[in-house]
């Protein structure tokens, strides 16, 4: 399970994306929890679980794809683990912590019976290395911007360390208890380099519930429970296999076909086809959806890319009269036009199935300052469009079914990423609702690579059909703010004073009441300018076979509580038995 | 038309190969012609209460993700697929004669050269070109014939050249250097006409393989993109879900198959007349 | 490279040259080089060894020797095929091995072979007429020109002008014969080269080209050189027969000295083995 | 003393098209002893290899052949080959007929070396084992004339001058120690001299190897002194057939007499004077004499039908209508 | 002889450096910066900085072309993967064997059938067994791979449930006994081989056919059934040995095939190979993967030809004693 670092990671959505066809989906309920009614706990059992990619690193610091992280999460342990609400943490390897009287410091107290694999005491020294390579950017861990508000780690003694913070903030705790805690005694004289091509990234030294047993490149990844874990009875099972399976009809087939207990990213009409049987009895897996982490939305570029390419970046300052609009979509009511004409709700049923939630604003879903009557919601409504662009100018004066004003014609191309079948679908529907209003839109499909180096940096593009990675942190700096204009991810050139001051006033404020005031504003101020059209909000799907208890899945991802799965010696299946009194 | 005269046409169509071959050939020729006319629907034409409906009376073929008629989606395919499959080929023959007769008549070091050049494409990983080529550009239809013709040039050029170069050692090859004619109409009237029969079956099997070609280049994202479609990406369409719409790949598959076996068919036969008229 | 000069009696007939001979072939060796299997030093091998002879205006000289002696690779080197190792040919006057080859290609037409399989001596995939008029090409004739000489030569070597748009595999062996005789003509040579004509051919029909090779040799003052191993024919066109032997001229002389009072045990024997009649006994 | 080995009863065969069938032979009858030397003789074209291959029953299945094939060796009685079944038959290929075609080096396998080929010949027909063949395989190709055996063993038949191919395909044909040795036109491929040698070697076999020889050839030097018996073919039809030195110096059919005089009058040296009508090689498809348009003695009768049957009081048997009195 | 092996040699080193030159060209031409792979756009900018000199990125590309080259050809050492940081010669040694081993079946497979259904075909030639086996092999000849792959699949994996749709070996393999663990290996690899070998197989049955054909209507055939050698021992003893000749440099030009044309089936079964691990490098931009994978097929391709020529000699002695 992991917290997503501050900024959205607007490349993990793409990676993840990267092999053939995979997308996320989710349905309406927010959680699932599967309650614990049998008292005899037995332990002993496989898990076959699906990866869609395969990882690059089990090494922490290194990790940057999502099977990477899924895999680490159950070999390494952190200070603590955020819990469902996305606020609260559990203790982990920390017992309890506490702020110290200037609430500018933490004081964590560790467990004194956790060891590493090989046997080494799992002390403070550990945590204050981690933070050591954690904050040294040579190491290239993307966690980074969580650590910068740190000053400085120190371990009084082997079991409580003090984080030392710049100034305090809501997530201070968050701050200290991302990323998972490394060996010291294995890593210590590590450069960068040597790190890069060191053993430790394929054969991890992790003190978790599970270890690494063999990795098959591009095949499967088998981890075995971990004999001296601190929390003895835990983990029951006796093994966890990967079976790394990027292509999505592949994946259908093995579940199909009984080789797999848990799969998550299913395509809507497979989870459909699940669910049925399911509901009829006949299925042995149950299909599992939950709110996810991820929303896709057209981008308008508000700003002519030609006036962009001769900004210069240095002088930032009174940016805004160097830019000229963009032709088209510079005018708001033509942006609010272009969301009228679009029936996204039916756009999220064709493409998600009912794996989907409908979004009318920038604050995503699952967080706190969610409020969903504080956005403004355009209706679907392509009369009412055609009437506000021909208040605009734009008319069909030579009747070849497309809209001009002047000599410019309202065409434009839209661009998303290849390798993304949903996103390709949703294009080709929104070619087909913009035509009806006599806007020509032209799809245009780019390698990932090319999409972020050749458009999206150099804001070459019209419009762009893409999605974000919600981060857990509730914040919009780098996407609107104007201190980021010329971040990768601010590829609208949306500039507003106004957002300005709201933002800095919401993540400032440490009432939490004061700060959904603040985001409120922000929600209606943006559903009302629309430098993005959101399109749906995906509600992730997962199966799981139905022998394993205790099983909690949701939006923090499917491996949260795997240590506490457990398999009723009744059901279980032969592959179960084979590991039952192995070390 | 004297030229043929001396393949008199009873020959041709006694022989069972090219009488299949030529019907099949001329049924799908004549599907890419005037089929369009004829489909049910507007190819494009999205249509979101019907999507991926299994073949039945209304849609023969049944439909896509979009609700659009795969059989009408199939007849215009066939245009463009054929379209590409066809030039790819004519392309392909151009350079490969070209460079076999130069490679084969002027032996020496313009013979090593083109020679070695071959090698080194011979041993490019197509896959790895197509991707790039997917990444840098537009793939227009233009490109696909480019990268189709760019593949397959090497085996006809090393075909031509082994030719020509079998027909240097014969008599009348030599009796036409001994009445002193230019290169020119050596190769023109002496070399070229005697490739006629090897060049007609290579060229056959060349569509074919260039029909099966054009599908995978789909699969990997080069070829057509929306709306229209060619067979290739009705076969990548298709591929994504094969349990389930297993119509939307089949039709596409088996009217690729119909129409390889056809000029295969076509070609085996021109080959078997060839040799019978050889002896 | 041993040099074995021939012991008989060469020398009185070079003398009486006359001023320019059509073809003069001094000192010429060839040989081929046999790569043996893995690189053990390739052998070389000699065939020709320094040979000399000429051929006067409107003669025709008969080569004999036992096939496999290298009677076709002397054609061969004559005709720029085959690189000699020695020795020069003077055709009109040049050197045909030392001047450019874009300056041989001019005057080839002057000089027509005409090989033993005429199945293969024709493009296959071209008419007759095509056929011959390629040999007229370096004419530069009219249509109506070009279309008037074909008629007169096919009517010259005795085919219907009905055959024109026929393929070379429909006609019969001598018909094919007699269309390359044609072609050979169309250029207007001053040399003839036959490499064994008529062996391919059944006796009915030889006997008929022979008679058209001497009607042509006398009409349009050809020379000819004749490379075969059958007296026979030899006595019937040549007016002046060279008999080889292992490369090298053993005998050489007017046909009827030859044939009557042969000076090598050789020549007596391929007079025999011919089935001549020697008209002494 | 010497029995009739080999009697062919008008022989016919048929090419068998779907829309027509054509007769390439037709009405061949002779007769051929042991130890005697049958040549056949005749434009190339006019069926003699066809007639080779008939009697083995070598010809593909669209050729229909009839009459009668009779063969008879010494003590056993006579057996009719040409009603045989392919297995039946393949006794008498192995061990009674051996045959050489015309082109010899595309009779050899390319791939093995001529002696493991002889070897296997020899091993196969007579039922030895490979190292008693291939003692029997040097001594054949010593037989044949190859000067030294051993290099020729292990040569490859695409390192064979045109002489040396010719004798190792004998030598090939005699793996079987056949009583009967069919050969087509051994000599058009040879030079004059190694036609000689060729024509000598088959004379001390018939003698040595107690064989029957059935020869098509073009070659008419002293074709009298070596063939007991001549048989002209002329498009299909046996025009002539009798004792060889009896044709050879009065020829009765008037194309037999034109193929000798020609050949006769180049012995001696003497230009051949062309005969008066155009000889033009368009062969007539009439039922008519089908040398009638090249016969320097036409008829307007011969022009019609088919020309009739004479046996003649010196035993020559003719077709022609009017045959040249001596 | 030797001089026309040597210069051959000469010829195959020259292709070799050309082609590898080239593909280095070319990668680096290409958009799509590596540097996006291993670190997200929102780093710091010295971060990206540092990681590009790490990886020698920001070298002039002749530079990097040399030290590359010299690290290839001496050590054979090629470097490290930008995305994995794994050792890019033991990655491409791995991924090398599970492709060899479907190919190399799949060949193998073709070749048998094919040749084996080539002869009888040509012997029964026009029965009904040659026209029904022609017609079929037409149809896998003209098939593309990956959609016969889907229709196998589809009956035998998902409806008949007979065989595993996909990996190399089942997850439990190790828990296997030796004869269970070759059977776990059959099981999985069924399917792909027969698909990829029914491709194979169709093509070498054509040329099989035909050059049987050929050697059967040849003269010393007619000859040795003039000596009345039976039917079956002209077929396999004399017209096997001359048609079997061509398909061997049939064998050395399909060498190549052996790479490229197992991704469509690699990605179909999800067997691990080298195909997907090019996709994926290609995808991510990953240069060290992308060179040494081409400089394998390349050096494939080349040896196959090299390879095909030298047998043709060995076992032509046309040629051998040219």
């Amino acid at each position: 399970m992991r917290i997503q670092s501050p900024g959205l990671h607007l490349f993990l959505v793409i990676l993840g994306l990267l092999s053939t066809c995979q997308q996320k989906q989710s349905v309406p309920q927010t959680a699932f929890i599967q309650p614990n009614q049998d008292t005899l706990i037995t332990s002993g059992g496989v898990l076959l679980a699906a990866l869609n990619a395969e990882p690059e690193t089990l090494n922490p610091l290194s990790a940057l794809s999502e099977p990477a992280r899924q895999v680490i999460g159950l070999i390494f342990l952190r200070l603590a683990n955020i819990n469902s609400d996305l606020t609260t943490f559990t203790p982990s390897l920390a017992t309890k912590w506490d702020t110290l009287p200037d609430a500018r410091a933490l004081r964590f107290h560790l467990r004194t019976d956790v060891r590493w694999q090989d046997g080494v005491p799992v002390t403070a020294r550990d945590v204050q290395f981690t933070f050591r390579l954690q904050s040294n950017p040579a190491y290239g861990w993307d966690g980074l911007p969580f650590k910068t508000n740190i000053t400085k780690v120190a371990a009084i003694d082997d079991s409580t360390v003090i984080f030392f913070f710049k100034h305090p903030s809501r997530t201070m705790l968050m701050d200290a208890v991302e990323g998972e805690i490394l060996p010291e005694h294995v890593l210590r004289e590590m450069t960068p380099d040597q790190l890069l091509a060191a053993d430790f990234n394929q054969q991890p030294v992790g003190n978790g519930p599970f270890q690494l047993v063999e990795w098959k490149p591009q095949q499967t990844i088998i981890l075995k429970r971990n004999p001296d874990y601190y929390d003895y009875p835990r983990p029951y099972l006796d093994r966890v296999i990967f079976k790394i399976i990027p292509d999505n009809a592949n994946l259908t087939r093995q579940l199909l076909s009984g080789e797999l207990d848990l799969a998550e990213n299913l395509l809507p009409r497979d989870f459909e086809r699940l669910s049925l049987r399911w509901r009829e009895g006949k299925g042995n897996l149950r299909p599992v959806s939950f709110l996810g982490r991820q929303y896709d939305f057209i981008a308008w570029n508000l700003v002519e890319p030609s006036s962009y390419r001769s900004l210069d970046h240095r002088r930032t300052d009174n940016i805004i009269d160097k830019l000229r609009p963009h032709r088209l979509f510079g005018s708001r009511t033509v942006r609010a036009a272009l969301t009228m004409a679009l029936d996204r709700q039916r756009i999220g049923e064709i493409v998600n199935g009912e794996l989907f939630r409908p979004m009318n604003g920038p604050i995503p879903l699952i967080l706190w300052a969610y409020n969903p009557n504080a956005n403004h919601i355009w209706e679907y409504n392509p009369a009412r469009a055609r009437q506000l662009l021909s208040a605009e100018g734009w008319q069909d004066n030579d009747y070849d079914g497309i809209l001009e004003k002047g000599q410019i014609k309202f065409q434009f191309e839209m661009l998303t990423n290849s390798g993304n079948i949903r996103r390709q679908h949703a294009l080709t529907l929104i070619q087909d609702q913009l035509k009806a209003i006599g806007v020509a839109m032209r799809p245009r499909l780019v390698e990932p690579q090319v999409l972020i180096e050749k458009f999206i940096v150099p804001r070459e593009f019209d419009a762009l059909l893409f999605g974000w990675n919600v981060g857990l942190k509730m914040e919009l700096t780098s996407l609107f703010h104007s201190s980021t204009f010329f971040h990768p991810f601010h590829f609208t050139s949306y500039y507003s004073t106004t957002f300005d001051i709201l933002e800095d006033r919401a993540r400032a404020a440490l009432d939490t009441r004061l700060a959904q005031q603040q985001w409120d504003k922000i929600a209606a101020l943006l559903s009302e300018e629309l430098p993005y059209t959101w399109l749906y909000y995906k509600v992730d799907c997962a199966a799981i076979h139905k022998r394993f208890r205790n099983v909690i899945i949701d939006q923090r991802g499917v491996f949260v509580n795997v240590a506490e799965w457990w398999i009723p010696a009744a059901e279980r299946l032969p592959h179960d038995r084979l590991f039952l009194n192995q070390p | 038309m004297t030229r043929l005269q001396g393949m008199r046409h009873s020959r041709f169509w006694s022989n069972r190969n090219c009488r299949y071959g030529t019907i099949i050939v001329g049924l799908i020729l004549l599907m890419a012609i005037i089929g369009p006319l004829f489909a049910p629907y507007d190819p494009t034409q999205q249509n979101l209460e019907q999507i991926l409906q299994p073949p039945s009376l209304k849609h023969i073929c049944g439909t896509d993700f979009y609700g659009r008629d795969l059989l009408s989606r199939l007849l215009h395919g066939s245009r463009i697929s054929l379209g590409v499959s066809l030039s790819a080929t004519f392309l392909t023959m151009l350079i490969g004669i070209v460079l076999g007769l130069l490679a084969g008549y002027f032996r020496g070091w313009l013979d090593k050269f083109l020679m070695r050049i071959v090698d080194i494409l011979l041993g490019f990983p197509r896959l790895f070109i197509i991707l790039l080529i997917v990444g840098i550009s537009r793939s227009t239809l233009l490109m696909t014939i480019v990268v189709l013709a760019g593949f397959s040039w090497m085996e006809i050029a090393r075909l031509v050249r082994a030719e020509t170069r079998s027909i240097l050692t014969t008599n009348y090859l030599m009796a036409a250097q001994a009445l002193g004619l230019n290169h020119f109409r050596l190769i023109i009237a002496y070399i070229l006409p005697n490739l006629r029969g090897m060049l007609l079956t290579s060229t056959n099997l060349l569509i074919a393989s260039m029909l099966t070609i054009e599908s995978s280049l789909s699969f990997l994202g080069l070829g057509v993109n929306e709306p229209n479609a060619s067979w290739g990406t009705l076969l990548s369409q298709g591929r994504l879900d094969p349990t389930g719409a297993w119509w939307v790949a089949l039709f596409a598959g088996i009217a690729i198959i119909i129409t390889v076996v056809g000029f295969n068919l076509l070609g085996d036969g021109l080959n078997q007349i060839q040799s019978e008229s050889r002896t | 490279m041993v040099s074995i000069k021939s012991n008989l009696n060469l020398e009185p007939e070079m003398n009486h040259l006359s001023a320019n001979p059509i073809l003069q072939v001094e000192n010429l060796t060839l040989g081929y080089r046999r790569s043996a299997w893995f690189g053990t030093s390739s052998r070389q091998q000699l065939i020709i060894r320094d040979i000399s002879f000429a051929i006067q205006p409107n003669e025709t000289v008969a080569l004999v020797g036992q096939s496999g002696v290298g009677k076709t690779s002397i054609a061969n080197s004559i005709l720029r095929f085959l690189k000699p190792w020695h020795g020069n040919i003077y055709f009109l006057g040049q050197n045909i091995w030392q001047i450019p080859a874009s300056r041989f290609r001019l005057i080839r037409p002057r000089l027509q072979p005409i090989f033993q399989d005429s199945a293969t001596a024709l493009n296959p995939m071209m008419t007759i007429d095509q056929a011959i008029m390629d040999g007229m090409k370096h004419l530069k004739l009219s249509h109506a020109e070009a279309q008037q000489r074909l008629n007169e030569l096919l009517q010259m070597v005795e085919l219907e002008p009905a055959l024109c748009n026929h393929y070379p595999r429909q006609l019969s062996g001598g018909q094919r014969q007699r269309v390359v005789i044609a072609r050979a003509l169309a250029t207007e040579p001053s040399l003839l080269i036959l490499d064994e004509p008529l062996s391919a051919l059944d006796l009915v029909t030889a006997v008929q080209i022979i008679d058209l090779l001497r009607s042509m040799r006398q009409r349009l003052n050809l020379s000819c050189l004749l490379i075969t191993h059958d007296l026979m024919l030899a006595q019937q066109l040549a007016d002046r027969i060279i008999v080889l032997k292992d490369g090298v001229v053993i005998d050489s002389g007017p046909t009827q000295q030859i044939l009557t009072n042969p000076s090598h045990h050789f020549t007596r024997q391929l007079i025999h083995a011919a089935g001549i009649l020697n008209r002494k006994t | 003393m010497s029995f009739p080995l080999l009697q062919v009863i008008n022989l016919k065969v048929e090419l068998i098209r779907p829309e027509s069938s054509k007769s390439l032979l037709q009405e061949v009858n002779f007769e051929l002893r042991s130890q005697e030397l049958l040549a056949v003789i005749g434009e190339s074209g006019g069926g003699k290899s066809l007639l080779i291959k008939a009697l083995l029953k070598l010809l593909p299945p669209h050729f229909k052949v009839s009459g009668q094939i009779i063969y008879t060796d010494g003590n056993e009685q006579p057996v009719d080959l040409n009603h045989l079944s392919e297995k039946e038959i393949n006794v008498y290929r192995r061990r009674k007929i051996g045959v050489l075609f015309q082109e010899p080096l595309s009779g050899l396998n390319p791939v093995l070396s001529c002696g493991t080929q002889l070897r296997d010949a020899v091993a196969f027909a007579r039922e030895v084992s490979f190292a008693e063949a291939h003692e029997i395989a040097l001594n054949l190709f010593a037989t044949v004339g190859l000067l030294e055996p051993a290099a020729i063993y292990c040569t490859y038949p695409h390192q064979l001058s045109g002489g040396m191919a010719q004798r190792v395909a004998l030598a090939l044909a005699l793996a079987g120690q056949p009583r009967l040795l069919l050969i087509d036109e051994p000599t058009s491929a040879l030079d004059c001299i190694a036609r000689r040698e060729f024509m000598d070697l088959i004379q001390n076999l018939r003698q040595t190897q107690d064989l029957t020889v059935f020869m098509v050839t073009h070659d008419f030097a002293n074709i009298a002194q070596i063939a007991a018996k001549i048989l002209v073919l002329y498009a299909g039809l046996p025009v002539e057939y009798g004792d060889a030195d009896r044709l050879w110096r009065q020829p009765h059919h008037p194309y037999t007499h034109l193929l000798f005089t020609t050949y006769q009058t180049l012995q001696k040296g003497e230009t051949v004077a062309p005969s008066s009508p155009k000889l033009s090689d368009s062969a007539s498809s009439s039922n008519g004499c089908s040398f009638a348009p090249r016969c320097p003695v036409v008829q307007d009768h011969c022009y019609p039908n088919f020309p009739s049957y004479q046996l003649l009081p010196d035993g020559t048997r003719l077709y022609c209508h009017f045959p040249l009195s001596p | 002889m030797i001089k026309r092996l040597i210069s051959r040699l000469i010829e195959f080193i020259v292709v070799l450096f050309i082609g590898v030159t080239i593909i280095f060209i070319i990668i680096h031409l290409a958009p799509g910066d590596p540097s996006l792979q291993f670190c997200s756009p929102t780093a710091p900018l010295e971060q990206r900085e540092l990681l590009m000199h790490r990886f020698g990125l920001d070298q002039p590309l002749w530079k990097q072309y040399t030290i590359w080259l010299k690290n290839a050809v001496i050590q054979f050492d090629f470097g490290i993967s930008f995305f994995s940081g794994k050792q890019v010669g033991k990655m491409v040694r791995q991924a090398l064997s599970p492709t060899l081993l479907l190919t190399g079946l799949a060949l193998l497979f073709g070749i048998l059938a094919g040749v084996f259904l080539g002869i009888q075909a040509a012997i029964r030639q026009n029965k009904f067994f040659d026209r029904f086996v022609t017609t079929i092999m037409f149809a896998f000849y003209s098939m593309p791979s990956f959609w016969l792959g889907l229709i196998l699949l589809q009956i035998f994996a998902v409806q008949l449930n007979w065989l595993p749709s996909s990996q190399l070996v089942s997850v439990f393999h190790e828990q296997f006994s030796c004869g269970a663990r070759l059977w776990d290996y059959c099981r999985h690899l069924i399917l792909p081989v027969s698909t990829l070998g029914l491709i194979f197989a169709a093509s070498f049955y054509r040329y099989s056919r035909n050059a049987m054909l050929t050697a059967l209507s040849s003269e010393y055939i007619l000859a040795a059934q003039a000596r009345g050698t039976p039917r079956n021992h002209l077929i396999y003893r004399y017209a096997l040995g001359n048609s079997l000749l061509p398909l061997i440099s049939l064998v050395g030009t399909s060498l190549p095939v052996l790479f490229s044309g197992a991704l469509m089936i690699e990605v179909v079964f999800g067997l691990p190979g080298l195909g997907r691990l090019m996709t994926d490098a290609v995808l991510t931009r990953d240069y060290p993967v992308i060179v040494a994978a081409a400089l394998l097929s390349f050096f494939a391709a080349i040896i196959g030809n090299l390879m095909a020529d030298i047998i043709y000699l060995i076992v032509d002695p046309r040629l051998r004693h040219s």
